[in-house]
């Protein structure tokens, strides 16, 4: 860099130099940047501690500056507890996927949520359960073929279910303090993300906090990264839509 | 040291506040339930925190997170909640995080019963998934389970590793005196735990190798630890076994109903002694191995269908008959029910 | 100095993302390919770069380092 | 030295709570002691009851299949243990809700007409149950009635109000035990 | 018959389907993704019905529910998974229901890593919570997985029991050919299922019994069937032990692996053979015994830190010695490895 | 009963005769007894197969009628989609307490919901772990004692949460068809409650359906019979609000 | 033939839930126990009973039989 | 006779499926045989690679540390495998897109410039992993091509239309195998 310009974007350090393993396009990446640029912002990485769940973040623990537990399949806000617990002073987030976070795990989340611990979710819904290979999903569309669903997620007659949209069910909880969902389909949307993720962070000594996050996985689904963008603002975003569902200091 | 009287799982909750146990999470189960309800008053006196887990998975993967900070942690639950721990208890062994877990067993499978049992021996003794150990602790009094509980933590800070008490729901539900000696004063070292990264590289508290190698690596790393177990904290009580030609091998409370049964025997003039594992993992191979040669034959007492009875058999090499006597289901064996096996078998072998 | 990106070739999976998101239509794909395999993303035209930097915030590789001039 | 004791009863009767001032007092006086309660929901509606052993050497076996004394304070305890007790052993039974006799001849028995004589004598209905203890504490001399009281009013800090009553159930128990003799 | 070159995953999920298994319940997991992914295609094609659980604990709490009212179910995991399954495994040897559990294991403890290994053995062979067997089932082959999981629904439906296929990654994910035979028509009373109380008194399928003496009788009558599988039911394969000095202790794919060793040592004049439990509960114990005398040394093969070796130890009383090989953590071992292992003992012997 | 007068209330045929264990004026009798005449005015005791729960119901089994199931604690959703599945001729429902239902098994009710699982799910809400001896259970009310709730539940510095109402966050899910709140604390309560109770099962076979019972343990919360039906009525119900929070064929 | 109730008496547990629910005032627990040690109801007016089985409807132990005479 | 072979390459080169359509090809024949895949998401812009063994007699081990063939389909997969090749062992190599020579000398090494000949001879890119294969059964025999040709068609019911360009690129491996003998 001469001194003639100036950097408006880079690289933050609340992230590893570690390339990640993740698929090209998936958005996992996207949201593990705005949680470490969060840290940045915030100057807390050497008072943060992160949990990695089970699912295609799992290495997050590489990725992320700070310390960080790896948890069990679903049970990252029942870590997370314990962590915050025994050091309320420290900021504690865990980082989870729909598989993770909405079906083996959905009582830890609950529960946590209406104990109010202290601590941010980073909820990452791509609708898919990516790790293990494009298995149906609790967030899976309806219609939407997965390896599990292979003439797609049928809530009638094969009793498959419909989406679980977990903001909107954790906001009939009376102790959480910021529920939000948002997505990173389009630069605009990330930087509002990143607002969310900052706001939850500022929140977090009050409360629970809770950012969803509609993401994207291109190698379950079997499309293109660009693809994968536009079909999720097109068919995601409806049955998952952005927005603010609680946030107990804007009376909301 | 004042003495008082106590309930079991009262004085283990005491036992563990004292010995710096700062956090618990449990949930409710028979009969166990009066160490949560001791630590939710307690804890919070001392500064630390109760919660009531929304179920025995969740409160197995908080004390997970407790134990990656550095701090000391317990749960406890009875056979049927333990199982559903069992997941959690093999990721703490492959993360290498002390954590003190107390069973008060009662009698299975399903749904089973209420009443005391020990039927959870393999559960503790030889868990899945992976290849790992918990070092077991089997208490026979309530003055041992306190001990046991303040040991514990040491241990479990020492190997970083989990450390069972495995008891039964006698020792759970009966009152005897107890005092409580002061904790030891070592420190441990926890540089390893995620406190913030403050001056050091980040922590990270993982259990997955994705390279073969690299987690094959770590089973040998672990089980030098659980070699050194076996070379340096076998516990294991013998009674009356100078000139024993009969011995009972039994755990726990069951152990005490067979010294009453071989006191009874004694005064009958039966040469009968006892050896109780105090450690059911690392197992006392060798108090049973020395005896090969003098004890004629050995009876193995448990309240199960026979589970430790396999660790005796490989402990004497099959060079001793090993008998079974059990009980099940709660039902509790009697002195009299063990002395009549002990005179049937002094009969046997004179003959 | 005029304003401009830098890719980081190795990290760059050649997703595409930033090629989308590029309002000024100036970033490609490129033929070479990285260690990995991957085609990774080019800048064609700097002097369109307006340093906006949406292929900087939609790149999940963060492999994008994004400078605006100071001077024209 | 062992003393062992099933004490049994309906589930408000207290029979646990002495069952713990024994123990407690066996430990004051510097014997070993253990007490074992019955548990578990499945008692709800039923009876309840618990084993106190009191020793001067240490205590193997804390369950007692054939105890030296059973404490029955109602009619299904009686029914359930009279048969358990040792020849010789002694049968305290409160005759105030239990309608029969013993029916083993072999062993000691003691009637208290607890409920009542609480109500009448000590005016309070809960005292039955140390009436039966102290009744138990008279004729085995597992512990005093001194250590007994002490234990009594260690359990009763704050409700130093109700000591006197229970003190003089303790002693009409005695009373009643020393006369059957 | 027609021959398919299948995976093992995906010829264990056609077996059951052929065996008469009309409802899967699983929860993904590598390495046995295909089985459910296999089952949502198929099993709508026959009338019967797939779902893919909310977790490894509904989806063992799913087949306790199928199989109360009789019909043929089946779920698999893999080891972590299996760890959440231990507790509804025992209810459904509590209450007496077939049902056929498939696992197909990977290295630990914790996460672990999800390569071959063999580190459950003891979780399905020593289970807890309470006193219970599953009658366990060990494939060495696919043709081999197939034709075990077929027998595996009539024996769970004769035994009213839990049958595992304890397989590792290999068997789970490699293809070979296979043929299907047709099933048994063997027909079971299943006049205890919940199918509705039409003429008659209301079936009711449970595992609490209250009272001790109760539970005690229910052990009892459990382990009267666990008896009869340990009389009846034993499987093993005994290679080239005839004139062997030396044997090799091996399932699974390990045992595949030891025979091309002990083909090898053949070759070099080395008199090896290999004895490969096919029942892992109930365990061949006779197969092992019967060379006390014959064998001079035995070599168990594991991949895990020697957790079957126990109960090789116990079958042959101690008489023979018994070393122990193991690869972990997903790494297999070779033939090679295994031939030196021989050809070490061979000169030992030789000595 | 003489020629001259009419039985208009008397014993059910879908209850056996046995006694049951639960304490004097507990409601888990009466709402037994509203399940088991419905089974009787629908006819259905020989086509009907119930869960009974871990908790005081457990022993529901010698208490119904009909064939019956013992679930593991929380897993009667799951057991029931077993039953359901492979029997869909048959009518099944699970009978489970809250700390069954809303604590160790909330993943497993909100996914049978969230499924659509043919089944009725009974759920009797008495703000308490009964069975175990009186611990806070998910229902608990700000400030209730209970045995690990010493002081009151706290949801502020003890972070023990608030009270999770499970009618309205299963409300929150597409797939269910009847949701309702009912309580059973005076008789006009119950009579209301049987009505949702047999319309729950009418609608049974066309999807999910969940009656929440408001009940009481007068042994837990240490009351008279008659002051915790008092106390439920005063307390419970302005936290769990008596109501219809679904009925697709109502348009609600 | 007037209205009433038949209380079952082995299986009053003496809640007095029928007692609160009776209208008419005309239940009460007696002074007799049954085979558990349970004080059971008993109907004190039968000539005021309306019939309306609100006792019925509460008992959890399904206690009561509630009789409508036919003819006054 | 035992053929045993590693076949490795990126994921989208179909290394799998030619492996299993040996594996098919060989079960046609009447061999005995298995396919052993490398698996895990670990895998995930890695190598990919799978095994197979055609053999007269029953298959012990599935692993094969030391293979008799391997075909590397890039770079990554040549650096690997390459140094586990039995001495005399077989090795192609798609020299379209490994851009060096056999590092061992004690191996028998087929260059197949299988991307460019799959444009340029087939018309499909997507033939190169079928030229290797044809190289592979034309140097060791291990399946004739004609069983290999059924494999395929077999495997592409439905797809029929591809089948002239899949036996194509499996005679011209096997023309430049026997051309680099
Ligand atoms: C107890 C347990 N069950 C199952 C698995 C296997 N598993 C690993 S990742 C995963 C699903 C992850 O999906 P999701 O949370 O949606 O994350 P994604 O991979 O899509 O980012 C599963 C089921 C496991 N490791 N442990
Ligand atoms: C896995 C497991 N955990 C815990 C228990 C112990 N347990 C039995 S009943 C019960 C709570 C029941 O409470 P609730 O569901 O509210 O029903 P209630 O007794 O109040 O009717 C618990 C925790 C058990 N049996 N199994
Ligand atoms: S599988 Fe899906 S979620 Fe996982 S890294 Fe690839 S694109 Fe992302
Ligand atoms: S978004 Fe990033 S990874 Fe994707 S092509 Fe552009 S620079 Fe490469
Ligand atoms: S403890 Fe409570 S819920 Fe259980 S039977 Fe008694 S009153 Fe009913
Ligand atoms: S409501 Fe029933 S149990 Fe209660 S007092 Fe009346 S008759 Fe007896």
């Amino acid at each position: 860099m001469s001194a003639e310009e100036k950097i408006v974007f880079s690289y933050p350090t609340g992230l590893t130099t570690k390339n990640t393993h993740y698929c090209p396009g998936c958005l996992h990446g996207v949201a593990h940047r705005l949680v470490a640029e969060t840290i940045d912002e915030l100057g807390i990485r050497e008072k943060t501690v992160g949990m990695a769940p089970v699912g295609c973040s799992v290495l997050a623990y590489e990725y992320f500056g700070c310390d960080m537990v790896q948890a069990s399949h679903g049970r990252a806000p029942a870590v997370a507890t314990g962590v915050k617990r025994a050091r309320p002073d420290l900021y504690v987030f865990s980082y989870q996927g729909d598989g993770d976070l909405a079906s083996i795990g959905l009582a830890e989340i609950i529960h946590a949520a209406n104990r109010g611990e202290k601590i941010t979710v980073i909820f990452y819904n791509n609708a898919i359960y990516g790790m293990t290979g494009g298995q149906m999903a609790p967030t899976t569309l309806v219609g939407m073929k997965t390896t599990t669903t292979p003439t797609g997620r049928d809530p009638g007659e094969r009793g498959a279910g419909n989406p679980i949209r977990m903001a909107e069910l954790l906001a009939t909880l009376f102790t959480p303090v910021y529920i939000t969902r948002q997505s990173l389909l389009t630069p605009q949307d990330i930087l509002k993300a990143k607002r969310a993720i900052k706001r939850a962070f500022q929140l977090q000594n009050t409360g629970f906090t809770f950012v969803e996050l509609v993401g994207t996985c291109p190698t379950g689904w079997g499309m293109t990264p660009s693809e994968s963008n536009d079909w999720a603002g097109e068919k995601m975003v409806p049955v998952f839509p952005i927005g603010v569902f609680r946030d107990t200091e804007k009376g909301i | 040291m004042e003495k008082l009287l106590m309930k079991g799982s009262e004085a283990i909750a005491e036992a563990a506040v004292r010995a710096g146990c700062k956090l618990f999470f449990g949930y409710p189960i028979t009969p166990q339930n009066e160490i949560p309800e001791y630590m939710s008053k307690r804890l919070f006196q001392v500064g630390g925190a109760f919660v009531q887990a929304e179920s025995e998975v969740a409160a197995s993967n908080m004390i997970y997170g407790s134990a990656a900070v550095g701090e000391r942690v317990m749960t406890s639950s009875s056979s049927p909640g333990m199982a559903l721990k069992q997941e959690a208890i093999s990721y703490c062994a492959g993360a290498e995080l002390p954590v003190v877990i107390v069973n008060i067993m009662r009698g299975g499978p399903g749904l089973g019963g209420i009443q005391p049992s020990q039927s959870d021996y393999w559960q503790a003794t030889k868990p899945g998934h992976g290849d790992f150990h918990s070092l077991v602790l089997a208490p026979a009094s309530i003055q041992e389970a306190v001990d046991l509980v303040m040991d514990a933590f040491d241990l479990a800070d020492q190997y970083r590793n989990p450390v069972l008490i495995l008891a039964d729901g006698l020792i759970g539900q009966m009152m005897e005196p107890v005092t409580f000696r002061q904790p030891t004063e070592r420190v441990f070292d926890k540089s390893w735990a995620v406190t913030g990264c403050v001056d050091r590289k980040p922590n990270i508290v993982n259990s997955l190798f994705l390279q073969p190698q690299d987690l094959e690596d770590h089973n040998h790393k672990l089980f030098r630890k659980y070699a050194q177990m076996e070379r340096e904290e076998v516990r294991v009580e013998e009674y009356l076994m100078d000139d024993a030609e009969l011995a009972i091998a039994a755990y726990g409370t069951t152990a005490r109903i067979a010294r009453t049964a071989v006191d009874a025997a004694r005064t009958e003039g039966i040469k009968v002694g006892l050896i109780r594992p105090i450690t059911l993992f690392p197992f006392p191979k060798a108090a049973f191995e020395r005896y090969v040669g003098q004890v004629k034959v050995l009876l193995d007492v448990e309240m199960s269908m026979g589970q430790m009875i396999e660790d005796v058999r490989l402990a004497v090499h099959d060079r001793i008959p090993v008998r079974f006597y059990g009980r099940v289901g709660g039902m509790v064996p009697s002195p009299g029910e063990i002395l009549d096996q002990i005179r049937t078998l002094a009969q046997e072998v004179s003959q | 100095m005029g304003n401009r990106i830098e890719v980081d070739m190795d990290r760059c999976k050649g997703c595409g993302l930033c090629v989308s998101a590029c309002p000024a239509d100036i970033i490609e794909l490129g033929d070479d390919i990285n260690l990995k395999g991957y085609h990774f993303a080019v800048l064609t035209d700097a002097a369109a770069c307006k340093a906006c930097a949406f292929c900087g915030v939609i790149c999940p590789d963060v492999a994008i380092t994004v400078f605006r001039g100071l001077k024209k | 030295m062992q003393y062992d004791v099933i004490i049994a009863g309906f589930g408000g009767q207290g029979v646990m709570l002495i069952g713990q001032l024994l123990s407690n007092a066996a430990m004051m006086q510097g014997s070993r002691t253990v007490w074992m309660p019955s548990y578990g929901p499945e008692m709800r509606g039923g009876t309840a009851n618990c084993t106190i052993i009191v020793s001067d050497e240490e205590i193997g076996s804390p369950v007692v299949p054939h105890p030296h004394a059973v404490i029955a304070m109602n009619r299904p305890s009686l029914d359930k243990f009279e048969p358990l007790l040792q020849p010789g052993g002694l049968l305290i039974i409160n005759a105030s809700l239990i309608d029969r006799k013993a029916a083993r001849d072999d062993v000691d028995v003691i009637y208290v007409d607890a409920n009542r004589l609480a109500e009448a004598e000590i005016g309070s209905a809960k005292s039955a149950n140390m009436i039966m203890l102290g009744a138990y504490i008279g004729r085995t001399g597992a512990a005093t009635p001194e250590i007994v009281k002490s234990a009594i009013a260690k359990k009763m800090v704050g409700k130093e109000k109700f000591l006197p009553a229970n003190e003089a159930a303790i002693d009409l128990g005695m009373k009643i035990a020393a006369e059957q003799a």
